[in-house]
């Protein structure tokens, strides 16, 4: 309960973010961040002040985000960061959950005439440094035996610039910032991302271990975002579902018209209809950030709810 | 060196300069030591209150680093140096103390360039004897009278002449008012015109009684107002005589080699 | 044999002559050109080498700039207008980003009505520095340098009056320390005195005052995060505080470099060595990433008075030698007609060496910091948003996204505005002082 | 004052002398400073101790041993993703001290240049060079390695753009290729290396398609590891080769012998080439003392120049003839060149960035250097009749060098320092592998950073005291 | 200016100080502009082998400039410098020639501080005229002796006081032996003791026959030894004539206030 109470006295959440990745966090011109991942930030901000505004962003880089989180610079880290075993267990963080099911993908110019990864060998790949896409990529090349030569990047900008320039034949990365940054080429369809999706990247926020209660706090907001767009609410009708009550006793008790679920997680009996009317649900928010209807036009995918054939799957608000 | 033959015009008023029985300074058995090299070799000297004496001798002979020592610019390794009464050790508060009773000039002056003539001047008197600001700047004015540049007051010392500069080392030291002062060639970086603004103040002192140990090769000035020579070779006292003795009838070849050489231009 | 002098013809020149012209080859535009364009084989060869080299340069740039495309709201919207007004194909900047983004990159996050702040911080700054730089000012505005420190943090940060003034105070309990040890037991005890009373005071006593004052007296102007720093102004925040901490350390360490005490000696040669022996971006990354291991357990405060603290560390290794330069030009002398007088360390290196060795030490003190505000830079790299962090995440935005020169052109001058203006001063001062010193 | 009134020295020690007495109160401020340096060390180590406990942390190296399960691209010694991080982290500091290697050369002669045509009675030249140094000094490095980069990246042609009809060419005969992806340039491989051959039958297909299949690709992975690689082999090459030699023994009758012999190269070989070098360096510095020795007993020198280059040249050239020396070209294939040796794009923006910036500094060094000495110097040289080039080299040079050299070992301090910027275009130095990749995947902050700054502080303390025994050695003699 | 007065003690040896009929220096109608300032006007000068000649006038007045024009340290724009036989064009090897013909010492002394004395002497020797080490060496110590200063040969010169420095300038040209030496104010930066002894130097070159084109302010030195004096004004050669003439009994206005000014003090 420490970190919920420092973060209440302090009035605001920290949160750790990326310098800037397209469509999940970047400032815009008057320096109000947005995106994806920004607004799991703002969720849990609104769910505890109800002020969704109520957070300070921390932007970390690849190499400073553990850190950050570890010495208690921030209170939460939403930054695109793959849950991988060494990462929960050795560098002592918990994942609250998964906010995007990615993947590692390459990305090639069309007229390369390449269809498939493994007809690679030789190739310049481009990868962003201090990430899991790495290893994934020394792994993947070992394994079918191919050669490859990583140019490593500090920046997705800079990684961008050089492909685009042709100092490298592949860009690789998290398929969703590869469907990101393709989206804005001046000619988005003279590059194809391949087929191969080389590595699993369940992407989630994060915070310290040893802070049991917070880490409820923060999976549970997500949980309640990805159960809110199962169960239909949205933030246009959550505050009058919240009002008058629903028949559906799950989306009662989420809303806290029903139980003391609020309480539960030291938090009010509002957090969760606050939390969604931050943003909307996870729905709303993929839609507005990623989604198909923006530039950078994610389809849902993996990340469809469980009823759709997706990975989402909350569970049960009880 | 033919320059303070223009001294031998002044007339001297020696009715103030009477030496006393008191001991200003005694220096027993002392020796000292640059690592192995051996500068000072049993030193004794005894200087009455009142007395105005001329060290003289070789580059190199120890002259510099003898008076340096009586105020502790250079620290001795052997034997006692007793300064009116206070007996030099490695206790800060008599070094102190005799340092605020000791005055001394430099061959380059060592003004302060970023302070003005009367700052020079006030400076001590009011960081170590923590004397008023108005009431030091009074007895500034009062030295700065003495050695005839009131004027320059409020000048920076790079703007005045050498011998104006030395004037003014003068009279800082006097600010302190010293009962001994040492001089450590005064005149030697000074042009011949400016050496006699300097030598003349210097006799002024001596006129007052002031105690002086003076390190200098002008030989008029200790001729007229000297009333002991020292001289100093390999770092020891070769001879000491009064004035008119020494140099009209040294005793020692060493001192007679050294005579007829700056005599001798 | 006696001297010959049958040769010497006495001469008398009976009428002056006047001056004439120069032949043509020696005058006005040609002798120009002939000198110093074309005096010789290899010249002709440079000149024209260095003509084609600016044809190239200019030809490239001057359109690219010049023909540029203010008006737009995103790169795309550039491209179109580009491609209405001069065809596919050419390539013109677009600096419509930065007359989108020009406030961010010069102040960050900072609140867009609070802008007259960091402006008037920075003037604070020049006030206060004006007295260091300029000797012929009266001393008595040193006061206020001493105060733009405290004066400038409020401004920027703002939040309660108290804090600030509770912290200044502490430099007046370090004062009264050391003149109560001074009366009790001389200069050394002031000095243990003047040290560890205002850190006692700061650690302990300080939070507890503020908090009172603040809550009796609540006086002050609205907070601004750190967070919400960035740009240029970050640059120049972290340039100046770590010139400005670093300075009385530098000089402490001068001093004890300078010293005999064998210990002291050391002790701070090993710290300059090592401070300067390993690169910024190291330090950097040791106050993102280690400082707080060093300090007590749940101690913890943002980044960048982090990196401030680690700025300061590698800038005071840096004041120190210049530091130690000026001491080591001030002749012998001056040291021992300090001694001479009575006068105590303490004394003699306030009113009398640390002055001199100070203005000696000031050019070197601005190359310094010249060095230091470029070196700024190199917080992107732990995720601070100075001017280059700030292009990064300009670029991030769906509106900007593969926008690259433009932002680079426009730090670029804008750096090389500042230094080059403090170089150019630096350098006056230089000429000053040595002229002075003749 | 009347008599002597000190007291005599009493032989007990009182507490007092502590602070007043000279020979004591040193020691007492030495002691209460090393108590309080102490006092804080040990308050630092506990916070340490304490927070790593908190975190569930400890203080281990082990992680050195483990494997690092990153590539790296460009690397002098042999490395592969399953080697250590400890490896890893060699192979970082490896190419920083490559990068401030080529560096330091680059910036010396560029400052060199400049410092001189700053001096330039050309107008124009002048000027020019002045916008150069000014312009580097002024503008934060970090920028510079980008931009450079970024041009680099987007100046040069594309691999691609080598194919027909793509636009580019190689230069000097087909040999080198200036793309944007670094510079190819030809390697030399030996026939009869020393390390042995590799005999491999002639491939069946053309050797135009050569390249495309990691098999022939992989042939030349041994020329590649020796200079630096021209891209991550996967370390099954060896393998690779042995199991087409295999095949080749098992499916065909041919004798070994009738095999096509593969040009490779080892360390043996550059040892004998490079040895023989500086055996011929030797050789000629004994030639020039002779040709002092001769000048000094007949007055006349003898020309030296031509023997000296043969010294020098000759032996290896005979070496390498009889290695079987021949360049390995670079060749078009599937995505980029292989063959040859790859200098990257990242080592190349990076080098030139340092040494461009470098040379600016440099170039304000070498003018001043130049410009201490008098005109007086060169007037008196040419009074006595000796030629202007002569001039400068017996007179001006000595006398300048002795004022640049100090300032000018800073600048090569300051570039080893910044080329820990490599972080901006991805150079695997030694802040990238051990204080990047291997901090962020191991998590051991302190451990990395604390090996991390001592290599940098052994580097720079190295180098400063080389510093100072040259300059203790060129002092001038005053009076 | 006084310090000259202690030469006209020393006896001078004119038995080998003759004039021949041989031109050693022919200029003919030099100008030189400096940009468009006219420096040199209209110099019309003939050396004969063995003069002495003494070169004085103002400040600014072109007597620098001349003397450099000679060896080509300074280019001429019109008419005709010949020495030698040798005429001074842009043709580098009659520039070699002539700068081996001719030694020139400086004000400045302009010493090479990194060689020692001895090295100083002997580069131009060994890398001009190609002449064995050992040789070289032998010569350098030769004049080191005649300047009085052989024990020095192995220090370098920032070790050497001004007046022994100079002497190394002169003995470094002699090494060449030149037929013909200048020497642009060679007293003017020292100490007057220091003086006397450069002086008797060029006084004993000058006894044993050499040509020697002299700009000083030396008038002792120019009336003992010159047996030309040559007055410059504004760029121009106003008045020539034997010393005791050229003091005793000047003709133009000019040279009379010159004459005044220096003589004056
Ligand atoms: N700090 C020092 N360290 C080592 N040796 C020194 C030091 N100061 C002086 N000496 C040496 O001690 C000797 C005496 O020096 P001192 O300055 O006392 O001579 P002096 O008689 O004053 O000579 P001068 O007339 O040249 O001033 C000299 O040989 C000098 O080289
Ligand atoms: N390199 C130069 N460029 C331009 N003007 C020059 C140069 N050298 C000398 N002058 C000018 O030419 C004039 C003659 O100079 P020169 O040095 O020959 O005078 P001088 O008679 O030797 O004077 P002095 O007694 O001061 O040495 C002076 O006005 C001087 O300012
Ligand atoms: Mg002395
Ligand atoms: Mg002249």
């Amino acid at each position: 309960a420490q970190t919920l109470d420092d973060v209440q006295s302090r009035g605001n959440l920290n949160c750790g973010v990326t310098t800037g990745l397209v469509g999940f966090a970047a400032p815009d011109a008057n320096g109000v961040w947005e995106g994806f991942d920004v607004a799991v930030c703002r969720a849990v901000a609104a769910a505890i002040f109800g002020d969704p505004m109520a957070v300070e962003f921390v932007p970390t880089t690849g190499q400073t985000r553990f850190t950050a989180l570890a010495s208690g610079e921030i209170d939460l880290l939403a930054r695109n960061t793959t849950w991988t075993f060494t990462r929960d267990t050795d560098l002592n963080n918990e994942f609250v959950g998964i906010n995007y099911y990615d993947g590692q993908g390459f990305m090639v110019p069309r007229d390369l005439g390449v269809s498939s990864a493994l007809e690679l060998d030789g190739a310049t790949v481009c990868i962003q440094t201090g990430t899991t896409t790495e290893l994934n990529l020394a792994d993947f090349f070992r394994v079918n035996n191919i050669e490859y030569e990583p140019v490593p990047i500090e920046t997705n900008a800079e990684a961008q610039q050089q492909y685009l320039a042709g100092a490298c034949d592949v860009y690789t990365t998290d398929a969703s910032g590869l469907a990101a940054t393709r989206a804005t080429f001046e000619d988005p369809s003279a590059h194809v991302i391949l087929p191969e999706i080389i590595s699993k990247e369940p992407l989630g926020p994060l915070v310290r271990h040893g802070d049991n209660e917070w880490g409820d706090i923060a999976r549970w907001v997500l949980n309640a975002l990805i159960a809110a767009e199962e169960l239909g609410v949205t933030s246009a009708n959550v505050e009058q579902l919240a009002e008058e009550g629903t028949d559906n006793p799950e989306i009662n008790r989420l809303l806290g018209v029903e139980g003391e679920l609020g309480a539960m997680i030291g938090l009010s009996n509002d957090w969760a209809v606050n939390a969604i009317a931050a943003g909307g649900n996870y729905g709303e928010l993929f839609e507005r950030h990623i989604g198909e209807s923006t530039p950078i036009g994610l389809a849902r995918g993996l990340n469809a709810q469980w009823t759709e054939g997706g990975l989402l799957y909350a569970p049960p608000f009880r | 060196m033919t320059a303070t033959d223009i001294e031998t015009e002044r007339h001297i008023d020696r009715s103030a300069m009477t030496v006393s029985d008191e001991v200003a300074i005694e220096i027993r058995g002392m020796n000292k030591w640059f690592g192995s090299f051996h500068v000072l070799r049993d030193i004794n000297l005894t200087v009455y209150r009142g007395e105005r004496i001329v060290i003289c001798g070789p580059s190199g002979s120890g002259k510099s680093t003898l008076i340096r020592c009586i105020n502790r610019l250079e620290e001795h390794q052997q034997g006692d140096i007793t300064v009116d009464g206070t007996l030099l050790s490695s206790d800060l508060k008599n070094i102190d103390r005799i340092r605020s009773e000791v005055g001394m000039v430099f061959q380059h002056f060592n003004l302060f360039p970023h302070l003005t003539i009367l700052e020079n001047c006030t400076l001590a008197p009011i960081w170590v004897r923590k004397v008023p600001k108005k009431e030091a700047e009074a007895t500034a004015m009062h030295y700065l009278e003495r050695v005839k540049i009131p004027e320059q007051a409020h000048k920076y010392p790079g703007q005045l002449s050498g011998g104006q500069q030395q004037r003014v080392a003068i009279a800082r030291s006097l600010c302190m008012n010293p009962r001994i002062m040492l001089f450590d060639e005064p005149t030697s970086a000074l042009d011949p015109e400016m050496i006699k603004e300097v030598l003349d103040t210097m006799i002024g002192l001596a006129e007052e009684g002031m105690t002086m140990l003076c390190v200098t090769h002008e030989m008029g000035f200790a001729r007229q107002v000297a009333n002991r020579v020292i001289f100093m070779d390999q770092g020891q006292i070769v001879e000491q005589n009064e004035p008119e003795e020494f140099f009209n009838n040294p005793q020692s070849e060493r001192t007679k080699l050294f005579l007829s050489q700056i005599l001798g231009h | 044999m006696s001297d010959t002098h049958a040769q010497t013809q006495p001469f008398v020149r009976g009428e002056m002559l006047p001056e004439s012209e120069p032949p043509l080859a020696e005058k006005g535009a040609v002798k120009w050109l002939r000198e110093n364009l074309f005096s010789g084989w290899l010249n002709i060869l440079l000149t024209v080498v260095s003509l084609y080299v600016i044809w190239v340069v200019l030809s490239t740039v001057v359109p690219w700039t010049v023909l540029g495309i203010w008006d737009a709201d995103s790169l795309t919207g550039c491209r179109e207008i580009r491609d209405a007004r001069y065809g596919e194909g050419m390539e013109v900047a677009c600096w419509a980003v930065i007359a989108d983004r020009w406030q961010q990159l010069l102040f960050g996050f900072y609140p867009r009505d609070l802008y007259a702040r960091p402006v008037l911080a920075l003037l604070v700054f020049f006030a206060g520095i004006a007295p260091v730089l300029f000797t012929g000012l009266p001393r008595k505005l040193l006061w206020g340098s001493l105060a733009a420190p405290f004066v400038m943090y409020w401004l920027l940060w703002g939040g309660s009056i108290w804090g600030p003034i509770v912290v200044a105070l502490g430099l007046a309990v370090g004062a009264l320390a050391f003149q109560v040890g001074n009366r009790a037991q001389g200069a050394l005890l002031g000095g243990i005195l003047a040290i560890v009373v205002p850190i006692l005071y700061w650690l302990f006593l300080a939070g507890p005052l503020i908090r009172a004052l603040a809550s009796v007296l609540p006086i002050g102007i609205e907070f601004v995060p750190s967070d919400d720093f960035g740009g240029f102004m970050l640059s120049f925040i972290i340039g100046i505080a770590g010139i400005t901490l670093s300075l009385p350390l530098g000089i402490l360490l001068a001093l004890g470099r300078q010293s005999d005490l064998f210990i002291i000696n050391k002790v701070s040669v090993a710290f300059i060595e090592i401070i300067r022996g390993v690169p910024l971006i190291v330090w950097l990354f040791t106050a993102s990433l280690l400082l707080n291991y060093f300090l007590p357990p749940g101690t913890n405060f943002d980044l960048m008075l982090r990196v401030i603290i680690m700025v300061t560390f590698f800038a005071s290794a840096y004041i120190a030698e210049v530091v130690r330069g000026g001491l080591a030009a001030l002749p012998k002398g001056q040291y021992e007609a300090g001694d001479a007088l009575g006068l105590d360390y303490a004394k003699s290196m306030r009113l009398i060496i640390l002055p001199q060795a100070l203005k000696i030490a000031i050019p070197g003190i601005v190359n310094t910091f010249i060095g230091l505000f470029k070196d700024t830079t190199l917080v992107v790299f732990i995720g601070l948003l100075d001017p280059i962090g700030l292009s990064n995440s300009i670029r991030a935005t769906t509106d900007w996204n593969g926008i690259y020169w433009e932002l680079f052109v426009f730090i670029g001058i804008l750096f090389f505005i500042c230094c080059y203006s403090m170089g150019r001063y630096s350098l006056a001062l230089e000429r000053k002082l040595t002229r002075e010193n003749r | 004052m009347s008599a002597i009134s000190h007291e005599p020295q009493a032989g007990g020690f009182r507490l007092s002398q502590l602070i007043y007495d000279t020979r004591y109160r040193s020691l007492t401020i030495q002691v209460v400073a090393l108590i309080l340096l102490v006092l804080g060390l040990s308050w630092l180590v506990s916070n340490t101790v304490q927070n790593l406990e908190a975190l569930g942390k400890d203080f281990d190296f082990g992680f050195l041993t483990q494997p690092a399960g990153y590539d790296i691209n460009q690397r002098l010694i042999e490395y592969d993703s399953q080697m250590s991080h400890g490896r890893a982290a060699l192979v970082g500091i490896l190419n920083t001290l490559l990068v401030a290697l080529l560096g330091c050369a680059a910036a010396t002669i560029l400052g060199v240049f400049f410092g001189v045509l700053r001096l330039s009675k050309n107008w124009l030249v002048a000027r020019l060079a002045a916008v150069y140094v000014e312009g580097f000094r002024n503008v934060p490095l970090l920028l510079w390695i980008i931009a450079i980069f970024a041009i680099m990246a987007e100046g040069m042609p594309q691999p691609r753009d080598f194919r027909e009809g793509g636009g580019a060419s190689m230069l000097v005969g087909d040999s080198v290729a200036v793309t944007n992806r670094g510079i190819y340039i030809p390697n030399v491989v030996f026939t009869r290396s020393l390390g042995g051959n590799e005999v491999v039958a002639p491939e069946p297909e053309e050797p135009d398609d050569a390249g495309t299949t990691g098999v022939a690709s992989g042939t030349y992975g041994g020329s590649r590891i020796a200079t630096g690689g021209a891209g991550v082999s996967t370390g099954q090459d060896d393998q690779d080769a042995a199991d087409a030699r295999n095949a080749q023994s098992a499916a065909g009758e041919d004798d070994a012998a009738e095999g096509e012999i593969v040009p490779s190269s080892s360390a043996l070989d550059w040892l004998v080439v490079l040895g023989l070098l500086v055996l011929g360096i030797i050789a000629a510095r004994m030639v020039t003392a002779w040709a002092k020795r001769k000048q000094e007993a007949t007055g006349k020198r003898p020309r030296t120049l031509w023997i000296n280059l043969a010294l020098i040249l000759v032996a290896p050239a005979i070496a390498l003839f009889l290695l079987g020396a021949q360049f390995d070209y670079p060749v078009l294939g599937g995505f980029n060149f292989d063959g040859g040796v790859h200098l990257r794009n990242s080592l190349i923006a990076l080098w030139f960035a340092l040494s461009l910036y470098t040379g600016a500094f440099v170039a304000e060094i070498v003018r001043g250097g130049i410009l201490a000495i008098s005109k007086g110097q060169s007037e008196a040289a040419f009074a006595l009749g000796l030629r202007p080039n002569r001039t400068m080299r017996l007179i001006i040079l000595p006398q300048a060098l002795r004022v640049i050299i100090p300032p000018l070992i800073s600048q090569y301090l300051n570039l080893t320092k910044n080329s820990s910027l490599a972080i901006a275009v991805g150079y695997m130095d030694a802040r990238s592998t051990l204080g990047g990749i291997t901090i962020n995947q191991t998590g051991r902050e302190l451990e990395g950073m604390l090996l991390l700054g001592l290599f940098y502080l052994v580097l720079s303390l190295v180098i400063s005291s080389l510093m100072n025994v040259y300059n203790n050695s060129v002092k001038l003699k005053e009076r």
